[in-house]
């Protein structure tokens, strides 16, 4: 039992690391093969640095207030795509259509957070299942509201947005009055590589923001929630709110990412966009060295980079190897999954190990005679 | 001492949970600076009555209570902690509430941290107020300076040995300015020598800064080093209120577990002078809160011997140890074999039964009917109450068997029930722990280890598991091994009682002995 | 109460500057219409040869019967023109500045009507997108965990 | 005191906790779907025909339903990890057409040859939840994901040459869908097939799935069934009668697996296509619920669980868009299939397990 153990903490030792270092590998594996241009390989990641870095920034609190992983910023996600609607169909373009969107994504995100935060303080300890459930059962609630409403109850002005039958939005909604033109706000360009510096500087405020956040009195109340409700509870704090509160900015935050997001990509699958985005982002936190119960922003940036590198080299090396493209789709895809459930199992058996008791200590004290006080 | 109102006065404390009395008129004052040793035995009220005064909520769950709590004169009304927070009272309980995660500081100041204003509070509330570390540092360090006890105010609280955890959660009670009186329960059980000592020395100057501070222990030479009084509870009664300096702890030990009345012992029958069945030699048990730390012991056959101490001294812990439900090691040999520990089913089969302390959690299959819960064992082991159908292979469950024989001890045990399927969750205490009783003795055991039998049921209840365990082992010569925090009744029906104290066995006395006897034994060496 | 006050400051700002962003961000597409128009009972024929300019930009080199086009944010657009009468001929500068109608998406100003100075309902008209003709989209979304997904 | 309560029961206050044992959404979902029976008529749909789809898609849903019950009974919580038993299916489906077998015969090799995968892939996973007691069902959702696009690499490098599965040109990869009429499609569905109208009852199907639940049934009245119910009722209790919780826990998740492997098969029979790829992903999910909507909770379910649920599921799924389409023309059946089924999972999840395990 005693040897056992030691024996699984050197492997997780090993294994909290090994994530980081085997992305690494990977693309040190897979650079080489693919050959892309250096520069086209730092634009690739600038940009999609820019494009996701604040989506994924939207998981650090939930984390912080021992929620685990935030599934539900899908529904920020959902927020920010109905908000890009309107904006898109009362034709306001440019950097005010961002800023518009944000707008009203905000309050849309903070109610959707408030339901997830709600139903997850009813399931404490099965935070993560039940917040990806949410996902899941919001997007039947989005698909009633954007597929169906939209055009009958909500109104929708032009008919290129509309589905031809007369309600219900299209599957893809068309950004080109907006895109990039946040990224293209002073861009600057290094040697080749193109620097969305708008956009940098967003994610640079957001993050001081975080950093700020976590020395105010509710940052620290949630740290305290997060490592131990019972003890928080008995010294006054309420835990019901801190945790509802986290959910609620976390969405919030996930809605303005998304637009950043979308902005980036200029065209918006409306019912896909946001089925996938979670899972993608909490992968990505992760390869950047994040666990369940503890991530920095570090970890985000890193993540995002190694990620992301994965991402663009997959499928053209899987390409070169197999001569199949395809491959490389799926490969990526199997990484990410891959990551999230070796990085849950890492967590839940730290948490059994942390369990598991004192008694290598009794045995030591009954070796050395017996006289001891534990 | 002096003669100005008291800081607190507790006039005729009276509460009952359901029914049975806990506390009886119990009155107690104590002045500005004094230093009150509250003992007694586990049960004897000490914790309820400290509960009333810190206006814990089960309290008032359980129908409040009686008599009037009287602050500088004032009658006081505490609806929850925080209010008698607010009237400065403080307390550290036995189990810490402290963040992991968190440096001493951070935890001396949990949700009273100093802040700094900022603008974004102004739109999203207080919360959004910055701490301000640097005054966190000084309020935290003058706290841990007016304990007298150095303890790093930067080290993180997991990191801590076990006694500055303690010291950490007694300087978040200093730090609270208004503190006049700190009730600390038993703090000195998790302390090596050195930290029990000095925690003894910042009493005293808690004291001397006008502090009153109500210390609950079972070490009683800390008792008469550092309190003024002395104040003895048994049986929900306050027995005595002394001065420490005109007692000593023999008197106390008395005092604490004598009994008025001292009820006639049933058992009349001569310790059996039979050969040794079980040995047990060396053992330790990590089993949390109840930790076993070196017990040896040698039991007869066809004894009862009682295994008493007080709580958290580990006697909890032999059996769990013994029969594999917590990490365990030594050795043990029952009629001459050795037994494997940490595997269950070894012990099983070789016929030892254990009747669990934790009904609800161990005992029994909430969920499930009674026939279960008394068939399952006896089935799982030994294959009763199985058909074997295609010539034995497949082992079918026989519902009919089942039945019988739950009905069978359903009459026997007198469990109150409307049928053998009802489901165990809905029966009262008493009958749950028949229910264990009936599963146990479905195995057919040679040995059997019960464990707290009595706890937390009915008199009449009582009175039944006991008599059904002594038939037991009257009638069919099994050894029993009961383990109980209750003395009085180890001494009923037991031949011999074993005391546990500090995880280990202070001693084995015939149950013919006196309490004073077995009550010194307890104290002996806590930790 | 000092802290509501804040608070309903916080969301009128926020209101405001939506509303700022409606404004200033409202998309027009403006079409130059160089066509022979009839106003009552009168012609303004269409020019042989009209080049558009956005601030600055040549945006449309417009012969007869031709439509060029613009986009612009905001409410207020103003357009120079440079109009060609005959073969080689010396171009004549124009300077115009319009205020568009916020409710309209495409707007279609006719060049020679403006020239010559009409009213606005003349030389202004809303530009109707034609009906869209394409079929209906079959793919129904559900909540199909499709892969991949470009990130 | 509490049986006291209990004897001197009302009828009244009976038939309430009866209906607080059937729950809330439960009884809504059932009255929902008795209204879409009652309705179906009169929006022109024809009603037998209406019996028909529920009655196979029943058919072909149930074993996968039932894929549930082991680990549910064992306490490894609701199986979120299908897709690895389903992935053992397909195993054995492609592999025993792969080897050329046809008809009846090839839906055996199937099973045949996909239950020794079903139990070393069973092996693992139940290894794997042995080791992280309590997070089961979060990482069982994961792990399934992974095995899923794991395979999905695997569906186009394995060397498959059967043209009737492989992409013609390449020769290698498996196409996404491929029907199977040539092999097992309808084996079970059509054996003693009856008629009546437009009414068709798929007899073999329904008769395979009652001997699976039989079995499911009897292996709980054995000696080793009732201790998985025990453990998964109150492990520490099973431990303490010696019991082995791991290998019980263990032999569960094999049990599912191998079920969810039979079960994607039964459905493929009925289907009559086989879908790989990304196709198990929505396999899951509507399993989970329909045993929950079958009364189940996160560690206690029983057959009468899995019949109830499938047909309320399959039910609304099936009822939902033709009549809806009768009624309005407008299909939201989609919409309602993943809100009933996602909330009630919520519902379970948010529901507090009076059982302290």
């Amino acid at each position: 039992m005693n040897k056992q153990s030691s024996g699984k903490k050197a492997l997780n030792f090993l294994g909290a690391n090994s994530v980081p270092i085997m992305f690494i590998v990977i693309i040190a594996v897979c650079i080489p093969i693919v050959g892309f241009s250096p520069t086209f390989l730092l634009n690739e990641i600038v940009t999609r640095l820019s494009r996701n870095a604040f989506l994924i920034l939207s998981l650090l609190i939930p984390i912080m207030a021992g929620m685990g992983l935030n599934f539900g910023m899908t529904l920020g996600a959902m927020a920010a795509e109905i908000a890009l609607i309107f904006t898109s169909d009362w034709q306001i373009w440019g950097i005010p259509g961002i800023v518009l969107a944000m707008i009203i994504s905000i309050p849309i995100s903070a109610v959707l957070g408030l339901l997830c935060g709600k139903i997850l303080n009813a399931a404490k300890g099965r935070e993560m299942i039940t917040s990806y459930i949410i996902s899941f059962f919001m997007n039947g609630v989005y698909q009633l509201v954007v597929l169906y409403m939209m055009g009958s109850i909500i109104p929708i002005i032009h008919n290129n947005i509309k589905l031809p039958r007369g309600y219900g939005v299209r599957s893809s909604v068309d950004l080109t009055r907006i895109r990039k033109s946040l990224d293209n706000l002073l861009a600057i360009n290094i040697g080749g590589v193109r620097i969305p510096m708008a956009t940098i500087l967003i994610i640079v405020a957001m993050c001081l923001v975080i950093i700020w956040f976590r020395r105010t009195k509710l940052g620290q109340d949630m740290r305290a929630v997060g490592q131990d409700m019972e003890v928080a509870r008995a010294a006054g704090i309420d835990v019901e709110r801190t945790r509802l509160i986290s959910i609620v900015i976390s969405t919030v935050l996930a809605g303005l990412g998304m637009v950043i997001y979308l902005q980036n990509m200029g065209d918006m699958a409306t019912y896909s966009s946001h089925s996938q985005i979670g899972m993608f982002c909490i992968a990505a936190l992760l390869v950047g060295g994040a666990s369940v119960d503890k991530a920095s922003i570090g970890n985000v940036f890193l993540g995002v980079i190694l990620f992301h590198t994965m991402f663009i080299l997959a499928p053209a090396a899987g390409a070169k190897i197999t001569g199949n493209e395809v491959i490389g789709e799926y490969f990526r895809v199997f990484v990410s999954y891959g990551v999230i459930t070796v990085a849950l199992i890492m967590y839940e058996t730290k948490k059994r190990r942390e369990k598991a008791g004192i008694g290598q200590q009794l045995a030591a004290a009954q070796r050395e005679g017996g006289v001891t006080r534990a | 001492m002096s003669n100005q109102t008291p800081l607190l006065e507790m006039k005729s404390i009276r509460k009952d949970f359901f029914g049975n009395q806990v506390l009886e008129d119990i009155n107690l004052t104590l002045n500005e600076g004094e230093v009150l040793g509250l003992v007694g035995e586990n049960g004897a009220g000490k914790s309820t009555l400290m509960k009333i005064l810190f206006g814990m909520n089960e309290i008032r769950e359980t129908g409040g209570y009686e008599g009037d709590i009287l602050l500088n004169g004032e009658k006081v009304t505490f609806a929850t902690p925080f209010e008698a927070l607010e009237h400065g009272i403080g307390m550290v309980h036995q189990e810490f509430s402290l963040i992991p995660g968190f440096t001493a500081r951070e935890n001396i100041l949990l949700n009273r941290e100093p802040q700094k204003k900022s603008v974004m509070a102004q739109i999203f509330g207080e919360r959004m107020n910055t701490l301000d570390r640097k005054a966190m540092e000084q309020k935290a360090d003058q706290a841990i300076e007016k304990m007298g006890v150095e303890i790093d105010g930067q080290m993180v609280i997991s990191d801590m040995p076990v006694g500055h955890k303690q010291f950490t959660e007694i300087a978040r009670e200093l730090s609270k300015d208004q503190l006049k009186l700190l009730i600390l329960d038993e703090p000195t059980a998790v302390l090596t020598e050195q930290e029990a000592l000095a925690l003894l020395d910042s009493i005293r100057s808690m004291s001397a800064q006008g502090i009153a501070v109500i210390f609950i222990t079972h070490r009683l030479q800390e008792i008469l080093n550092v309190c003024d009084t002395v104040a003895v509870m048994r049986d929900g009664m306050l027995v005595q209120h002394v001065a420490a300096a005109e007692t000593n702890i023999s008197e106390i030990t008395r005092w604490m577990v004598g009994r008025s009345v001292i009820m006639e012992r049933k058992n009349t029958r001569p310790v059996p002078e039979t050969r040794t069945i079980m040995k047990i030699d060396r053992l330790w048990v990590d089993m949390p809160g109840e930790t076993v730390r070196d017990v040896s012991l040698e039991i007869r056959e066809g004894e009862i011997l009682g295994i008493g101490g007080l709580a958290g001294q580990g006697k909890l812990g032999i059996p769990n140890g013994i029969m594999g439900l917590y990490t365990a090691g030594g050795t043990v040999t029952f009629d001459g074999e050795e037994i494997p520990l940490n595997q269950p089913r070894r012990c099983l089969d070789r016929q030892l039964a254990f009747v669990s302390e934790d009904r609800r959690g161990v005992g029994l299959l909430l969920d499930e009917s009674l026939e279960w819960n008394i068939a399952f064992p006896a089935m799982q082991i030994h294959n009763q109450f199985l058909k074997p159908l295609l010539g034995g292979l497949i082992k079918w469950r026989d519902e009919k068997a089942i039945g019988e024989v739950t009905r069978k001890y359903i009459d026997e045990l007198q469990i109150r029930c409307i049928s053998s399927k009802q489901r165990a969750k809905e029966l009262s205490g008493g009958n749950q722990q028949k229910v264990c009783l009936a599963k146990a003795f479905a195995l057919k055991p040679r040995f059997l280890f019960v464990s707290e039998p009595t706890r937390g049921i009915d008199v009449g209840a009582k009175a039944l598991v006991l008599e059904a365990l002594r038939n037991f082992n009257q009638e069919s010569g099994i050894t029993i091994v009961m383990i109980s925090s209750e003395l009085e009744e180890l001494r009923q029906i037991c031949d011999r009682v074993a005391i546990v104290s500090g995880g280990r066995i202070a001693g084995i006395l015939p149950a013919t002995e006196p309490s004073e006897e077995f009550g010194a034994l307890m104290v002996s060496q806590v930790v | 109460m000092r802290k509501i006050l804040f608070r309903v400051g916080a969301v009128l700002i926020l209101l405001i500057l939506a509303g700022i962003m409606m404004i200033v961000g409202r998309g027009h597409t403006i079409y130059f219409d160089n066509k022979t128009l009839e106003y009552n009972g009168e012609s303004y024929a269409a020019i042989r040869r009209i080049n558009v300019f956005v601030n600055g930009e040549q945006v449309a080199k417009l012969s007869k019967k031709e439509r060029g086009m613009a986009t612009c944010m905001g409410q207020s657009f103003s357009f120079d023109i440079e109009v060609i009468r005959e073969k080689d001929g010396e171009p004549e500068p124009y300077h115009f500045d319009l205020s568009l109608p916020y409710g309209m998406d495409g707007i279609i100003v006719n060049l020679p009507a403006i020239m010559e100075g009409l009213p606005q309902e003349a030389w202004m008209s809303e530009f109707i997108p034609a009906p869209p003709t394409e079929t209906e989209e079959d793919e129904l979304p559900s909540d199909e965990f499709e892969m991949g997904g470009e990130v | 005191m509490s049986e006291q309560i209990r004897t001197d029961d009302s009828i009244l206050v009976r038939v309430h906790r009866a209906l607080k044992d059937f729950g809330v959404p439960r009884l809504i979902i059932a009255a929902f779907l008795l209204l879409m029976f009652i309705v179906a008529p009169f929006t022109g749909v024809n009603f037998w025909s209406q019996v028909t789809n529920v009655f196979n898609r029943f058919s072909w849903n149930a074993v996968l339903v039932l894929a549930m019950v082991p680990m549910v009974h064992s306490g490894c919580g609701l199986n979120f990890g299908l897709p690895v038993g389903i992935i053992a299916g397909l195993l054995g489906a492609t592999l025993s057409i792969e080897l050329g077998f046809t008809g009846p015969v090839s839906f055996l090799m199937a099973i045949v040859i996909s239950t020794p995968f079903a139990i070393l892939f069973g092996a693992a996973y139940g290894g794997l939840l042995n080791r992280i007691k309590g997070g089961e069902m979060m990482i069982a959702t994961y792990v399934g994901f992974s095995v899923i696009s794991f395979f999905c690499m695997m569906w186009l490098v394995l060397p498959y040459k059967k043209p009737d599965m492989a992409w013609g040109f390449e020769g290698t990869g498996l196409r996404t869908t491929f029907p199977i009429d040539k092999y097992y499609g309808g084996v079970l569905s059509n054996f003693l097939k009856i008629e009546i109208g437009k009414l068709v009852i798929p007899t073999g199907a329904l008769l395979f799935f009652a001997l699976l639940a039989f079995l499911m049934w009897a292996f709980l009245h054995t000696k080793t069934g009732t201790a998985m119910t025990a453990v998964g009722s109150n492990a520490t209790f099973a431990r303490a009668a010696g019991i082995n919780v791991n290998r019980i826990r263990m032999l569960s998740v094999v049990m599912s697996t191998w079920l969810g492997a039979v079960g994607i098969l039964v459905y493929e029979q009925g289907f009559g296509f086989v879908q790989l790829y990304n196709a198990p992903f929505n396999m899951t999910l509507p399993a989970v619920s329909a045993i929950l909507i079958g009364g189940a909770t996160a560690n206690k379910a029983s057959i009468t669980n899995v019949i109830i649920g499938t047909i309320l599921f399959q039910g609304i799924v099936t009822m939902t868009p033709t009549v809806m389409n009768g009624l309005i023309n407008l299909d939201i059946s989609e919409v309602l299939r993943v809100v009933v089924s996602n909330g009630m999972i919520l519902y379970a999840l948010t529901r507090k397990t009076e059982v302290s395990r």
